[in-house]
């Protein structure tokens, strides 16, 4: 939780001059020219790709509609605003858990904490015909399922799929047996897809632990013991805001304790 | 919004980790998450955190007329509508189960008991008498609203300061508190209310269950007792029976918590006076 | 109605034509912006045009002071009802002027049956905050025994019709009504309060009430695709407008609220327009109110 | 306490009327009416006007001298209320509200029993004369807002003969109009003395002073009449099938001064019903003349 | 010209703002503002599921629950929660989030006046936080002309709002010039009313006043709510940037 | 100016059930037939010199609403896998005053290949569609089909925000940019 910045009016007069290293930009906020023609092509080429966070308006100029650090990839052709938030919105590709809460003839529901259920093909699923139905046939109400999205716009319910299209092997997707799932914020769930982030590498070098996380902010931890998983899901959660040198503190405090 | 159910998964770890005797945040059985204690710049006004869940209360007054059958009586009242901001299970205006049951333990443990000498609010006899009333505001729910607004309310009561008044025959004039030192209202006891969560037929027990636990367990049992050991209030909800030993090894686990809360009710009291 | 068949057909997709009533229904902002752009409004009003209005004072007998108002499509009646109250402990000689809308399915199909919307909450609040603030009425001169016992005034507006701009109505109508009330001089004795049955009400046997002010209000619709500006919008123009400026101006010229809500930021110049086309509207509304 | 509404004092009270002991006041002692010009067989003019509420699909507005009530028609529309299966006819609701002003005592924005009983005899009395088989899903709406009132059943009646009017003019199917009218019983030779007004409406308690002379049958009787009536009735009648749709008959008389009473309602119904055509006819030349 | 405020010298001051966000677990948003003693909670939850009878089938549906410190919410929270959701309608880009909601819950946690100007601007740091694509960020302010002084006293306490003649609530973006509805995809030409001037998004002035007393008001408010734009700025930056160094590995 | 003589309401009697047949605006009722609605009364010889036709031509028409077979332009409100679901907002070119609630089932979309229909590549939310009511369906939805030619989508917004135009009886093209998306169109009549 960040602290509270105290602020007197004396200071906010020159609020608008707070100057940083990195380029914090608010909503409202231009997308400086300076930054985006200071290659050649960009000039010429009039579209450059905006990713999350960037507008067009309607007078051609390009402007921040979320507060957060302004990136760009090196060829400057493409632009987007890197921030963190707890609510996910879905896009085609990402690997999201699930939780299933409804089945009709042909899907599954789930909840991937979006704002609209998504929708699992029963088809969905690696090598399912029409004969050999997946597994999950029984009671598959409140089961974790790991998936990809599918299909996902603004105008429909995200559908998802439980196998990787260009091999059409599951690839890990599928039911998530035993564990336990907790919430992250999406920024921190963006960065634990990187096997290597410090607090993973840290509690791997104590602990023989099964994860799989999902773009949605659901992290899935399984390890032998209940107890072990108890203290990765909790060293996960604390890393959230500590600098490198904290974090192996606090993990190392936690492996103390066991 | 509708209440989502937890995963498989998450329930059925909860209970594993229960049985090798853990709980998912790391805490012991009997322990109560961390409670933070803080006080608003004017009297009455106290914000609870415990753990995650965080609740304000705030205290106000006025003067009315005392009921024709209970004309030296002052009045007691609590608010506690819990605001979608604690979870949008919660909708502005429609009662849900959970609110009913909150405000339920609130009087037994505090009106019922007597914490608070409403005799003591009398000014004229059937004329003119306080009347108090605690506002508890739910800010953030993971779980055990019950317990936290209990201590919230107490904590309020016991911070907030009346306007002085003087009577004359018929005359009354309330002196607003910059010019005459406020009165503080007279508590009769500090009612504290410990609630287990129960699991396993009540094979194990924890006391203030967050969120998680709430969703999953299967019954719970609120004590609220006082320092002098008196219980104010019991109350058992789910349907699985209970063994009366277990009660009682409740109400003593419930008699330790509240001398730990207690004191340091106490303690932030303390604290805040002195920074006055 | 000629200006609507011209833009309309203007409006026609090449491929499938509508009548101008099935091309409102199925794009009610174009429909709209086709007028705008040609300055007028499809009931055929210029965007700065009110609509006829009348006032009749005492049109229901039950009722201390009354009045039903017309503006256009709107048709509302307040009744104002005086009775019998405790006072609040703090404030032992003040009497209540409670004002309060009622918009009922009866008005218009958007009203639904149950609890006051959050519109006409809305409206109640503001006519009330004016009151108060503008300090209309001295509520001591609704006491009748200190402590004991005042008069309650109970301003309730009944929406028969509704189409757009309640506001202007509503306000319009409570203040009629108020200086129309009467009320039979009480006498108190022993907590009982008693007035004559007199057959007719002279200033022997009741008194009217003393308005310090009285404040009324011009409305205006923000068109915000087109930033236009649309006097006294009807329930049609309120549907697709985004944003309302409102200003409330007393005999004297002295404003006692004014508000911008919704839509785009707007220039001092775009308020100072309002300002000024209020104070002639409010001018003709007292002229109107004379008149009858 | 209301949230929804700007809160006033919890309790208000009309005050105690006082009148001088010279003062002369109405009682029907004087073989005479309320209203010294009306014969008791005699109505109260009616105004009667259509489309007064622009945003619904029909309307009118009836004027019994005081009594004022407005009604506004909507539909017919999908049915609002959830929980209602397929229905393969229409369903018809009304709802009868009294301005918090329009009685001498004021009323509570939100519906009482008595409001929500007259409700439901309204759509009873309506019922019979819509053609709902026409309308399968669809609901039609019929608002009704006594504004002022002056006289309890005679208000009621006029409400019914308003709904009938706002249904036809919003061009609904039906197989005829519906008239109402209402009597009461008041008995002309009392005195002062011996009349303490019974509870008006529900004087089915009986009557307080038990004379031996039959009560006058007074048509479209005014609230003071109604003070001192013995009982009510109130007739919905279709005029031109002559069928009666609805009786609302309460306090205890002889069965002949009922069947009477009937007669002379029915009488008055279509005397009524003229009045209801004439704004009817109007209502097509005004749009002819648009 | 002394204030009853003692602890201000001018009457043109504000009195210290100081924020927080993020502080609740269940909000996808939450930030709480603070004027010296006058202090406001907002979470926000959204994109959200929304009720079938609320749903928009081009955009968001904006839901605004006002819930006063003392007793339970009245007609006047109703007109609160109006005048909020109608000024941030403009601001929320809901078009990029058809059929959802936007709940924003405001919880007053102490009054000490200019009550509704804290929590717009508690509102506004409570969407940033959730996230929630805006087209700009808005300050507010209040102010009042003193009945006895006819001084414009800004930021007022409840004290100081008892004395005053009028009362004017006022919010500004930051960027008067950027036309607010581009997300509407309608093209807006707002070239027809543009002099140069402050313009209030939002303008809620009761009491009696004049014309000019008015234009006066904009003029100071308009300087004021630009020192709150400051300070939302720096006090967000300051949060991004303080998460952002300390989570590179 | 109508000439009140030739103006009826409802329940007004217009002649023996032997010299007429009952037309729209009235009712049969023993051997009368009577006026229905408020309206003018009208006598038209029939076709084939059989009794004439008499009927009351409506003042006030009634609100519509949807019945079987009846053409009806609606706006696509929701979609799923199964179905679209619309708001039936002008029936037979008259708009209503109050939606009506309406589904298009998958099976209902087009008359060829049923099995083989997507229907986001049919409809998407904000479309103006104009179908067929084919059944009065459940409580709460009428059941609508674009199966037919001139039946289908015939006012769309591309995802960039202009208007699309039919190219195909399956495409539509946005004005803006060119982007061709996939609708059940209507052909233009």
């Amino acid at each position: 939780m960040a602290p509270p910045v105290q602020n007197t009016p004396a200071e906010q007069q020159d609020g608008e001059q707070y100057e940083s290293g990195l380029h914090v930009i608010l909503p409202g906020d231009l997308l400086p020219p300076t930054q985006s023609q200071d290659s050649e092509d960009v000039v010429m080429a009039p579209v450059i790709k905006l990713g999350p966070g960037l507008q067009p308006m309607s007078d051609e100029s390009i402007v921040a509609v979320k507060a957060g650090i302004l990136q760009s990839t090196a060829s400057a052709n493409r632009w987007w605003v890197q921030s963190n938030q707890k609510r996910y919105v879905p896009s085609s590709g990402e690997s999201v858990i699930g939780i299933v809460r409804g089945k009709t003839a042909e899907h599954y529901k789930l909840d991937i904490g979006a704002a609209h259920p998504a929708l699992l093909g029963v088809m969905a699923f690696e090598g399912a015909t029409k004969r050999n139905r997946p597994n999950h046939e029984a009671s598959i109400l409140g089961d974790l399922l790991y998936c990809r999205v599918a299909l996902a716009n603004k105008d429909m319910d995200p559908e998802l799929e439980c196998f990787n299209p260009t091999t059409g092997k599951a690839d890990g997707y599928g039911g998530l047996e035993g564990g336990h799932v907790f919430k992250v914020s999406l920024g921190l769930a963006r960065r634990l897809l990187d096997p290597k982030t410090l607090v993973l590498r840290l509690l791997g070098q104590h602990i023989p632990f099964e994860t799989a996380v999902g773009i949605n902010g659901r992290v899935w931890i399984n390890s032998a013991s209940a107890s072990h998983t108890i203290l990765v899901c909790n060293a996960i959660k604390n890393s959230e805001y500590l600098s490198p040198k904290e974090c192996e503190s606090m993990v190392k405090s936690l492996i103390q304790k066991m | 919004m509708k209440d989502t159910e937890p995963s498989k998964n998450e329930r059925e770890f909860l209970l594993e980790a229960l049985r090798e005797g853990a709980r998912i945040d790391g805490r012991k059985f009997y322990d109560f998450r961390t409670l933070r204690i803080s006080f608003g710049s004017d009297y009455g006004a106290v914000e609870v955190q415990l753990g995650n869940t965080r609740i304000l209360a705030k205290v106000s007054c006025e003067v009315i007329r005392p009921y024709a059958d209970k004309p030296t009586e002052g009045f007691l009242s609590f608010s506690t509508e819990i605001s979608p901001m604690a979870s949008t299970v919660f909708e502005a205006g429609r009662q849900t189960d959970e609110e009913v049951l909150v405000s339920r333990m609130i009087e037994k443990a505090m009106r019922r008991s007597r914490a608070l000498d409403t005799e003591g609010l009398c000014i004229i006899a059937g004329e003119k008498v306080w009347s108090i009333r605690v506002d508890i505001h739910f800010l953030d729910h993971d779980g055990n609203l019950a317990d936290a607004a209990c201590i919230a309310a107490i904590t309020a009561l016991m911070h907030f300061r009346r306007p002085d008044v003087t009577v004359v025959g018929e005359e009354v004039t309330v002196h607003p508190i910059e010019q005459r030192n406020p009165v503080p209202l007279s508590i009769h006891h500090i009612p504290i209310s410990v609630t287990f969560a129960l699991f396993d037929k009540g094979e194990r027990m924890v006391v203030d269950p967050t969120y998680l636990e709430e969703q999953i367990m299967e019954g719970d049992l609120a004590l609220t007792l006082n320092v002098h050991k008196e219980i104010c209030a019991l109350s058992k909800a789910g349907g699985m029976p209970l063994e009366l030993e277990k009660v009682v090894q409740c109400s003593k686990i419930a008699a330790v918590k509240v001398q730990e809360i207690t004191e340091q009710i106490e303690a932030a009291l303390a604290a805040d006076k002195k920074k006055r | 109605m000629a200006s609507t068949s011209i833009s309309v057909s203007a409006a026609e997709s090449p491929a499938f034509s509508f009548s101008a009533s099935t091309f409102q229904k199925l794009h009610p902002v174009e429909f709209f912006r086709k007028f705008i752009s040609q300055g007028v409004r499809p009931d055929g009003r210029l965007l700065e045009g009110f609509r006829p209005t009348t006032v009749h004072k005492n049109v229901v007998s039950t009722a201390n002071g009354s009045a039903m108002v017309r503006i256009g499509g709107t048709t509302v009646i307040c009744g104002v009802k005086a009775e019998v109250a405790e006072p609040k402990m703090d404030s032992p000689n003040q009497g209540y002027l409670v004002p309060n809308v009622e918009l009922s399915p009866m008005c218009s199909s958007s009203f639904r049956p149950g609890p006051p919307s959050e519109q006409a909450q809305a409206v109640s609040e503001a006519i009330n905050r004016v009151l108060k603030e503008s300090k209309v009425l001295d509520l001591t001169d609704l006491c009748i025994e200190e402590g004991k016992a005042v008069w309650a005034l109970w301003a309730d507006v009944s929406c028969v019709s509704y189409d757009g701009n309640i506001y202007d109505a509503a306000l319009l109508s409570v203040m009629t009504a108020l200086s129309d009330v009467r009320i039979r001089k009480p006498t108190y004795n022993e907590g009982i309060i008693k007035v004559s049955g007199a057959e007719i009400l002279d200033d022997e046997n009741s008194f009217t009430l003393n308005l310090a002010r009285t404040p009324l209000s011009a409305t205006f619709s923000l068109f915000d695709s087109s930033m236009a500006l649309l006097a006294d919008a009807n329930a049609a123009e309120e549907a697709i407008c985004q944003g309302e400026i409102s200003v409330t101006l007393d005999e004297k010229g002295q404003i006692c609220a004014l508000s911008k809500v919704g839509a785009a930021s707007s220039s001092q110049t775009l308020l100072r327009q309002c300002i000024a086309t209020a104070r002639t509207r409010t001018d003709e509304l007292r002229s109107i109110i004379r008149s009858q | 306490m209301d949230r929804k509404r700007v809160p006033g004092p919890e309790l208000t009270v009309p005050p105690l009327v006082e009148y001088a002991l010279d003062q002369k006041r109405w009682s029907p002692q004087e073989e005479c009416r309320h209203d010294a010009n009306r014969q008791p067989e005699d109505l109260r003019p009616i105004y009667l006007k259509t489309g007064l509420i622009s945003q619904a699909s029909g309307s009118a507005y009836i004027e019994l001298e005081k009594t004022k009530i407005a009604c506004g028609v909507y539909g017919p529309r999908p049915i609002k209320k959830s929980g209602y299966g397929f229905s393969g006819t229409g369903t018809l609701n009304c709802e009868f509200k009294f301005a918090t002003f329009a009685c001498v005592k004021r009323r509570n924005h939100i519906r009482d029993p008595q409001e929500r009983e007259l409700s439901m005899i309204l759509t009873q009395a309506l019922t019979p004369a819509v053609r709902l088989e026409l309308l399968p899903k669809s609901a039609i709406d019929v608002y009704i807002t006594v504004l002022e009132c002056d006289g309890l059943s005679s208000c009621f009646a006029a409400a019914i003969t308003a709904a009938s009017v706002a249904l036809a003019h919003a061009g609904i199917e039906m197989i005829d109009l519906v008239a109402a009218c209402s009597a009461s019983y008041v008995i002309m030779d009392r005195t002062l003395s011996s009349a303490v007004p019974p509870p008006s409406t529900t004087s089915d308690s009986a009557p307080a002073a038990v004379s031996l002379r039959p009560p006058t049958i007074i048509m479209d009787a005014d609230l003071e009449e109604e003070k001192f009536e013995e009982g009510s009735i109130m007739v919905a009648y279709m005029p031109s099938l002559n069928e009666v749709t609805h009786v609302l008959q309460n306090g205890k008389v002889d069965r002949s001064i009922v069947s009477q009473s009937v007669e002379h309602c029915i009488e008055a119904c279509n005397k009524i019903y003229a009045v209801m055509r004439h704004a009817l006819v109007e209502s097509i030349d005004e749009k002819q003349t648009r | 010209m002394a204030r009853l405020d003692t602890t201000r010298t001018s009457a043109h001051q504000l009195r210290p703002f100081s924020s927080s966000q993020n502080l609740l677990n269940r909000a996808d948003g939450s930030a709480q503002f603070d004027f010296g003693g006058s202090s406001v909670l907002c979470s926000v939850v959204g994109p959200a599921e929304v009720k079938l009878r609320d749903e928009k089938l081009n955009k968001a549906t904006l839901e605004v629950i006002v819930r006063p410190l003392v007793g339970l919410p009245g007609v006047k929270d109703k007109a609160c929660e109006r005048a909020i959701r109608e000024t941030l309608e403009p601001i929320v880009i809901s078009a990029l989030h058809p059929r959802t909601l936007v709940q924003i819950v405001v919880q007053t946690m102490k009054d000490n006046g200019s009550i509704l100007s804290t929590a717009l601007n508690a509102a506004i740091m409570a969407l940033l936080d959730a996230g929630i694509p805006l087209n700009s960020i808005i300050g507010s302010v209040t102010c009042i002309i003193d009945s006895k002084t006819n001084e414009i006293l800004l930021d007022p306490t409840t004290e100081e709002i008892a004395r005053a003649k009028s009362t004017h609530v006022f919010v500004f973006d930051n960027k008067s010039s950027i036309p607010s509805s581009t997300s509407a995809s309608m093209d807006v030409d707002i070239s027809n009313d543009d002099d140069g001037s402050p313009r209030p998004l939002f303008s809620e002035s009761t009491g009696l006043f004049t014309e000019e007393e008015y234009l006066e008001c904009v003029n100071i408010s308009f300087k004021a709510c630009q020192a709150v734009h400051g300070f939302i700025r720096t006090a967000v930056s300051k949060k991004i940037e303080k998460e952002h160094q300390q989570t590179q590995a | 100016m109508a000439s009140t003589a030739e103006a009826v309401i409802p329940g007004q009697r217009l002649g023996h059930a032997q010299e007429y047949i009952a037309g729209s605006g009235t009712y049969l009722h023993q051997d009368f037939l009577y006026a229905s609605v408020v309206g003018i009364k009208q006598i038209n010889p029939s076709d084939n010199d059989g009794l004439p036709f008499l009927t009351v031509q409506r003042e006030s028409s009634q609100s519509a609403i949807p019945d079987i077979d009846t053409i009806v332009t609606c706006k696509v409100l929701r979609i799923n896998p199964r179905f679209a679901s619309v708001s039936i907002m002008v029936v037979n070119g008259k708009p209503c005053t109050d939606d009506f609630q309406g589904i298009i089932r998958a099976q209902d979309v087009r008359a060829t290949e049923k099995d083989k229909v997507k229907i986001y590549n049919s409809f998407r939310p904000g479309d103006i569609v104009r179908a067929q009511v084919v059944s009065l369906g459940d409580a709460r939805s009428y059941y609508l089909s674009t199966a037919a030619n001139e039946l289908g989508v015939i006012f769309g917004t591309s995802i960039a925000g202009g208007s699309l135009v039919p190219i195909s009886w399956q495409e539509m093209q946005c004005t803006k940019t060119k982007a061709v998306e996939l609708r059940k169109c209507a052909k233009p009549l």
